[in-house]
């Protein structure tokens, strides 16, 4: 189960060459139609559901749909990221809500 | 790190912040704290004997960081900038107007408050670095666009100056719309005798190269050493080269007086110019005037219609500045000519301000008949003259008046050239397309640094505004003129370690402060950037931070903020203010004693635009219960579009918050103005009510 | 060249003006022109504005989505209807209030409108899209020697948005153009742009009357063979009401009022019945010239 | 949408420069109607006066005061917004009442004659249709959630 674009939220990252998503994708899967300058997975099967772009799209425009075995419809992962840490929501297909968070190495 | 050495100062004010605060207990916990050799209190820190104090201290122990905690850092910068320790290792805590005055009756909560900014700013410290002011070799030589009589004068001051001046004017002769008038105002002296006073100075100064028949066709690199390429198109004029010549100039800094068109009424088909052979426009007066002798004498019964096209909404909305006296000056000069003309003015307000005014009373009494009121046709008559017909205010009825010639007063609009420069250069303009200022404060400025306008460019004005402004923009461009020029070490450094190129601060930056290195970094042009810090904000990496306020600074003094400092049942709100206009909101709010509640934590960062979303994302992931973002109202943002950014990335945050099943509400904008703390004040006091009600941040750990 | 459209007639032309009506039909038939009739089309709104705008509203865009369901631009021959419907249709580009109208529509019956008509008046249409130039070698009879003062009405080019300001409010020319294409002169007089008057007939009926002498006045002055409108109401106001501006006046007029078509008509060579000249009450006889 | 065009900012936006009452053919004949004035009377609430008055209805709505107001005031529409707001008022008042009960009755401001009809077909014309009823629908349309 791959990810998905909201078109309302990505700009494209603005530069409208390589967007982070495209950069940062180990698959090679995200990149920019140019013709709506928005993002898109030109091979949704391909998608490891790493999340990469996910964590890394400023606009909070990539979403995950999470594969049946480890959630189901209904299920959500949601990162947020700082510049040291990761803050991870996770819904359950009952709506039940955890959060963690934690320190990445990330910092300077 | 671990060899670094703070001095904490703690100012009591003469015993005011003292008496909210009590900085004994701070001084004792503060000299526990990591890195803290010194800690002194004293009751004057910015008198000459604590500034001594501090110097003393800075000897005694070695100090490499100095804390002091007085009054806003908004405040004495004079006298804290130089203490014999570089300026960027000095760092302000505000206890005075944003703790001890603002929450004089709680003792203890200021206290609280006043510890957590201590404890923030003794980490922001840590990650200090010194810097120093950069030199950049500028050259000797200005470029003028425009040959008109403000681009005229602004060669002129220039090379007066000492500058080197290459005056360029696309037209083969110089002087601009000013040559083709009759007569000035108010003196009613002819332009001749001083254009030809300012051409024979041109002529004489061996630093001034005019160039005619020349344009702009591009410019490159940065104030200091802007290099113009400049196309000269024909050889027939005054002191011009050969036929389509492209030379490059290198410029220290360029004027743009690329000067005004009239407005061409044909559209207001009303009014039929074009259509009858009496109605005429106010150029065309002059020009009548001063090719045909006997024009102003023979004229019987002429009308002058004011406001044609301007102040139209659906031609130009503005007012052009000259036509009222444009109108006067040339009906003075029919009624001397001619004291038998019936000269009616049809105005729909007269604006002469300053000494004008003595022109406007010298018309009425010189009989010229005004009329308030504006016709809404003109008819020919069969014998060819024009029926005025118009509603007179005044008197509450209609008048009828058979004109032997109606001048049509139109105005200023934006001239050809501007538009051909402004692409050829890349300026902003206005939605009329003048070159884009902040009119309010910086007039003579464009949206580009070391670029600076002069005339009607930028806006409507006669001759005398006009040469003054070319005044005004010299007075600017000398700063670049210089030799070399200063910059200050404030500007965003790239860590390209971190950066992705994605391009968004190239395009975010509203002062196209951003290139691209030979391996597609961004590298920032630290004469074009203002230190806005909106790249910061925006970098998605957080790859960008200033020279003053770093990344690292901000995420580690998130760390340290006790987020139950109040207590475990208060929310805690930080603040991000910005330093124009919010901060200082603040603290006024402080000065005047607007109560404030004491859960507001502020941090003071250049313009809303420079805190970056993974900055609020993280509070909210430590703990920090709500984020208020507060800029300046959007028109009035300092930086341009640094409040619409702000609010656009909050919007993200928010979302992302919503989604993730968090109040979207936890963070907030708000529009603060320099001058109005109460709004400050009730906005920090409604959003900590609605905080209580939301309840605790989750993610605050227990 | 699409020749269909749907013929907008109004409340005044079909009883008040059959001379308009049959001339147009029988020019647009002489020309290739198919005017479709539509029989559920209902009053344009105009005299509904002074009641309720938005009832009037209504109506326009009822007519207009009636078009578009058949997918027939619009042709008309009053420029008051022309006018009200070209202004609802630029009305309606503003999606919020649209979205109200149709909801109102659907409760009415009516189809939803969609922004997808065009409204012109006939003489706009001739000029625009038919052509001067085609007109011209359609001209079997030039009217040589005529001499016709052409009175626009205010709603012809007002508001000029409505209209996509296809000719100059304060000196429109189409009409001119056309009538010259005819091969006839018209004259260049200053009170062209006056009003009729007919409007406000019931309320100043004074007023209204010294508006219409005006025009006659200069006209007759100026020795027009005839006046030329486009409007019914305009006609009423100068045809019908002649004797009675004359004798408040104190004069006596004797100018035909002719309409456009009827003009354009004669010089395509289309005989006296199909312009219907029968119905002028003021007879125009330019060969006693 | 009556109130709309009254209150409007649009409105606010007159500078006083008398070109609507400078052009207005009405006020050549009889001075005593003042486009202008009446804008002003507008703005400074005396709407009843305006409503209860007869200069309301003299306007011939020819447009040209919008046409050319350098402030794109829609002047006409203004005109017909203080009808309207008259009208609703007092609907059985004089000025209206003809046309109204026309076009209630008969679904057109120029009702067809028995005469009419036989004439049209005599020219060969196609008959009128009748729909007496609709502009009362649309009437109660409008007026539905008023």
């Amino acid at each position: 189960m791959p990810v998905y674009v909201v078109k309302d939220k990505c700009d494209g990252c603005k530069g409208k060459e390589e967007p982070l998503c495209e950069q940062i994708c180990i698959g090679d899967l995200m990149t920019l139609n140019s013709d709506t300058g928005k993002a898109y997975c030109r091979s949704l099967r391909d998608c490891w559901d790493c999340m990469s772009c996910t964590k890394i799209c400023p606009k909070g425009a990539i979403e995950q749909r999470i594969p049946y075995q480890l959630g189901y419809h209904g299920a959500k992962l949601i990162p947020m990221m700082g510049t040291d840490s990761i803050t991870w929501t996770c819904v359950d297909i009952d709506g039940k809500v955890e959060r963690f968070s934690f320190r990445t190495r990330n910092k300077h | 790190m671990s060899d670094i050495k703070i001095g904490v100062f703690l100012c009591t004010c003469e015993g005011e912040i003292e008496k909210t605060i009590a900085l004994d207990v701070l001084a004792q916990e503060a000299s526990g704290r990591p890195g803290v050799v010194s800690v002194r209190k004293d009751s004057c820190l910015c008198s000459e004997r604590g500034i001594g104090a501090i110097r003393e201290d800075i000897d005694k122990f070695g100090l490499d960081r100095v804390l002091i905690a007085a009054c806003s850092p908004a405040m004495k910068t004079r006298e804290f900038t130089d203490l014999g320790i570089n300026k960027y290792l000095v760092e302000r805590v505000n206890f005075r107007e944003q703790c001890s005055r603002c929450h004089p009756d709680n003792s203890e909560n200021a206290t609280k408050k006043a510890r957590a900014l201590l404890g923030m700013s003794l980490e922001k410290i840590r990650y200090s670095k010194a810097l120093e002011p950069v030199t950049v070799p500028a050259v000797k030589t200005a470029l003028v666009v425009g040959g008109g009589v403000a681009g005229i004068n602004a060669a002129l001051d220039l090379a007066g100056a000492g500058a080197e001046v290459f005056l360029i004017e696309k037209n083969p002769h110089l002087g601009g719309k000013v040559s083709e008038l009759h007569r000035y105002y108010p003196r009613l002296c002819p332009p001749s005798c001083g254009l030809e006073l300012m051409f024979s100075k041109l002529e004489s100064n061996p630093r001034i190269h005019v160039l005619t028949s020349s344009e702009v066709e591009n410019l490159s690199g940065s104030p200091g050493n802007f290099s113009i390429s400049i196309k000269t198109t024909s050889s027939d004029a005054i002191k011009s080269p050969e036929k389509d010549q492209v030379r490059t100039i290198i410029a220290g800094a360029v004027v743009v007086a690329t000067g005004w068109e009239p407005f061409d009424p044909t559209p207001l088909t009303e009014y039929g110019y074009g259509r009858f052979e009496k109605v005429i426009t106010n150029l065309d007066f002059e020009k009548s005037a001063r090719e045909q002798g006997q024009f102003l004498a023979q004229q019987k019964k002429t009308a002058f219609i004011q406001c044609v096209g301007s102040r139209d909404e659906r031609h130009l909305p503005y007012c052009s500045d000259v036509c009222c006296m444009v109108s006067i000056k040339q009906a003075l000069l029919l009624k001397q000519a001619n004291p038998d003309n019936e000269v009616t003015i049809y105005y729909n307000d007269i604006r002469t301000p300053g000494e004008y005014e003595a022109v406007y009373r010298q018309a009425r009494a010189s009989g010229i008949q005004f009329i308030k009121g504006i016709p809404s046709e003109l008819r020919q008559d069969a014998r060819g003259k024009i029926s005025v017909s118009v509603f007179d205010l005044i008197a509450g009825e209609r008048t009828e008046f058979a004109a032997d010639l109606v001048v049509l007063a139109t105005g200023m609009k934006a001239s050809r050239g501007t538009t051909q420069l402004k692409d050829a250069i890349c300026l902003a303009t206005n939605k009329d397309d003048f070159i884009e200022s902040h009119l309010q404060c910086h007039p003579q400025d464009s949206q580009r640094e070391g670029i600076f306008t002069a005339g009607c460019c930028r806006a409507p004005m006669d001759v005398s505004r006009s040469i003054e402004s070319a005044g005004a923009a010299t007075a600017k461009a000398l700063r670049y003129l210089q030799g070399e020029i200063a910059v200050s070490p404030d500007y965003p450094v790239v860590d390209i370690l971190k950066c992705d190129r994605c391009k968004r601060c190239v395009e975010e930056c509203p002062f196209k402060a951003y290139s691209y290195d030979d391996k597609g970094f961004p590298q920032v042009d630290i004469l074009k950037c203002r230190a806005c810090g909106i790249c910061m904000g925006g970098c998605p990496l957080g790859a960008i931070s200033l020279g003053e306020l770093s990344m690292e600074q901000l995420s580690g003094m998130l760390d340290v903020l006790d987020k139950s400092y109040l207590g475990e049942d208060e929310p805690v709100v930080l603040g991000f203010l910005c330093k124009n206009d919010a901060y200082r909101a603040a603290d006024d709010a402080g000065l005047e004693g607007i109560p404030c509640p004491s859960n507001l934590i502020s941090i003071m960062v250049p313009c809303s635009g420079a805190v970056n979303a993974m900055i609020i994302s993280e509070a909210i992931s430590k703990g920090v219960d709500g984020i208020l973002l507060a800029g300046c109202p959007d028109k009035q943002c300092h930086y341009l579009q640094g409040s619409a950014l702000a609010k656009t990335r909050l919007a993200d945050v928010s979302n992302k918050l919503k989604e993730m099943y968090l109040e979207p509400e936890r963070v907030r904008f708000a529009s603060i103005s320099r001058d109005d703390p109460e709004k400050f004040a009730a906005t920090v006091k409604e959003y900590v009510e609605e905080l209580k009600q939301l309840g605790k941040n989750p993610l605050r750990i227990q | 060249m699409n020749m269909k459209y749907a013929l907008y007639l109004g409340c005044a032309t079909p009883v008040k003006a059959l001379k308009y009506e049959i001339s147009a039909r029988n020019v647009a038939k002489r020309l290739g022109i198919e005017l479709v009739d539509l029989p559920e089309f209902g009053c344009c709104g105009f005299p509904v504005k002074s009641m309720d705008r938005f009832a009037a509203l209504l109506m326009a865009a009822r007519n207009l989505a009636l078009a578009e369901e058949r997918g027939l631009d619009i042709i008309g021959l009053c420029t008051g209807c022309i006018s009200t419907l070209a202004e609802a249709r630029v009305q309606l580009e503003d999606e919020t209030l649209r979205e109200k109208v149709n909801e109102k529509l659907k409760t009415l019956g009516a189809a939803e409108y969609r922004l997808g008509v065009s409204v012109k008046h006939f003489a706009r249409f001739l000029h625009e899209d038919y052509g001067l130039d085609a007109l011209r070698r359609e001209i079997g009879a030039p009217l040589e020697s005529l001499k016709f003062g052409i009175h626009y009405g205010c709603h012809y080019a007002k508001p000029s948005h409505a209209h996509d300001c296809f000719d100059d409010p304060s000196n429109p020319v189409s009409l001119d153009k056309l009538i010259q294409g005819a091969g006839a002169k018209t004259i260049d007089y200053p009170e062209k742009n006056l009003c009729c008057g007919l409007t406000i007939r019931g309320a100043a009926e004074d007023l209204s009357m010294n508006l219409a002498g005006e025009k006659l006045d200069a006209l007759t002055n100026r020795g027009a063979d005839a006046m030329v409108v486009a409007c019914p109401s305009c006609c009423i106001a100068y045809e019908n009401n002649q004797q009675l501006v004359g004798r408040k006046m104190g004069k006596e007029f004797n100018l035909p009022v002719l309409y456009f078509t009827q003009v354009i008509g004669r010089a395509l060579g289309l005989t006296d019945e199909e312009l219907a000249f029968e119905f002028n009450r003021i007879k125009f006889h330019p060969a006693a010239r | 949408m009556n109130d709309e065009l009254i209150d409007g900012e649009q409105l606010k936006c007159c500078f006083h420069c008398g070109k609507c009452t400078s052009g207005c053919e009405v006020n050549r004949i009889d001075p005593s109607f003042q486009p202008h004035r009446l804008l002003h009377l507008i703005g400074m609430g005396a709407l009843d006066e305006l409503i209860n008055g007869d200069a309301i209805w003299k306007c011939t709505t020819c447009f040209t005061c919008s046409e050319r107001c350098p402030q794109r005031i829609a002047v006409t529409d203004i005109f017909w917004s203080l009808r309207a707001l008259a009208f609703r008022s007092c609907p059985t008042s004089g000025l209206l009442s003809a046309q109204k009960s026309a076009l209630f009755k008969t679904g057109r401001l120029y009702p067809a004659t028995v005469l009419d009809h036989k004439k049209r077909e005599k020219a060969g014309l196609p008959a009128l249709s009748e729909n007496a009823t609709l502009v009362s629908r649309i009437f109660d349309a409008a007026k539905a959630d008023r």
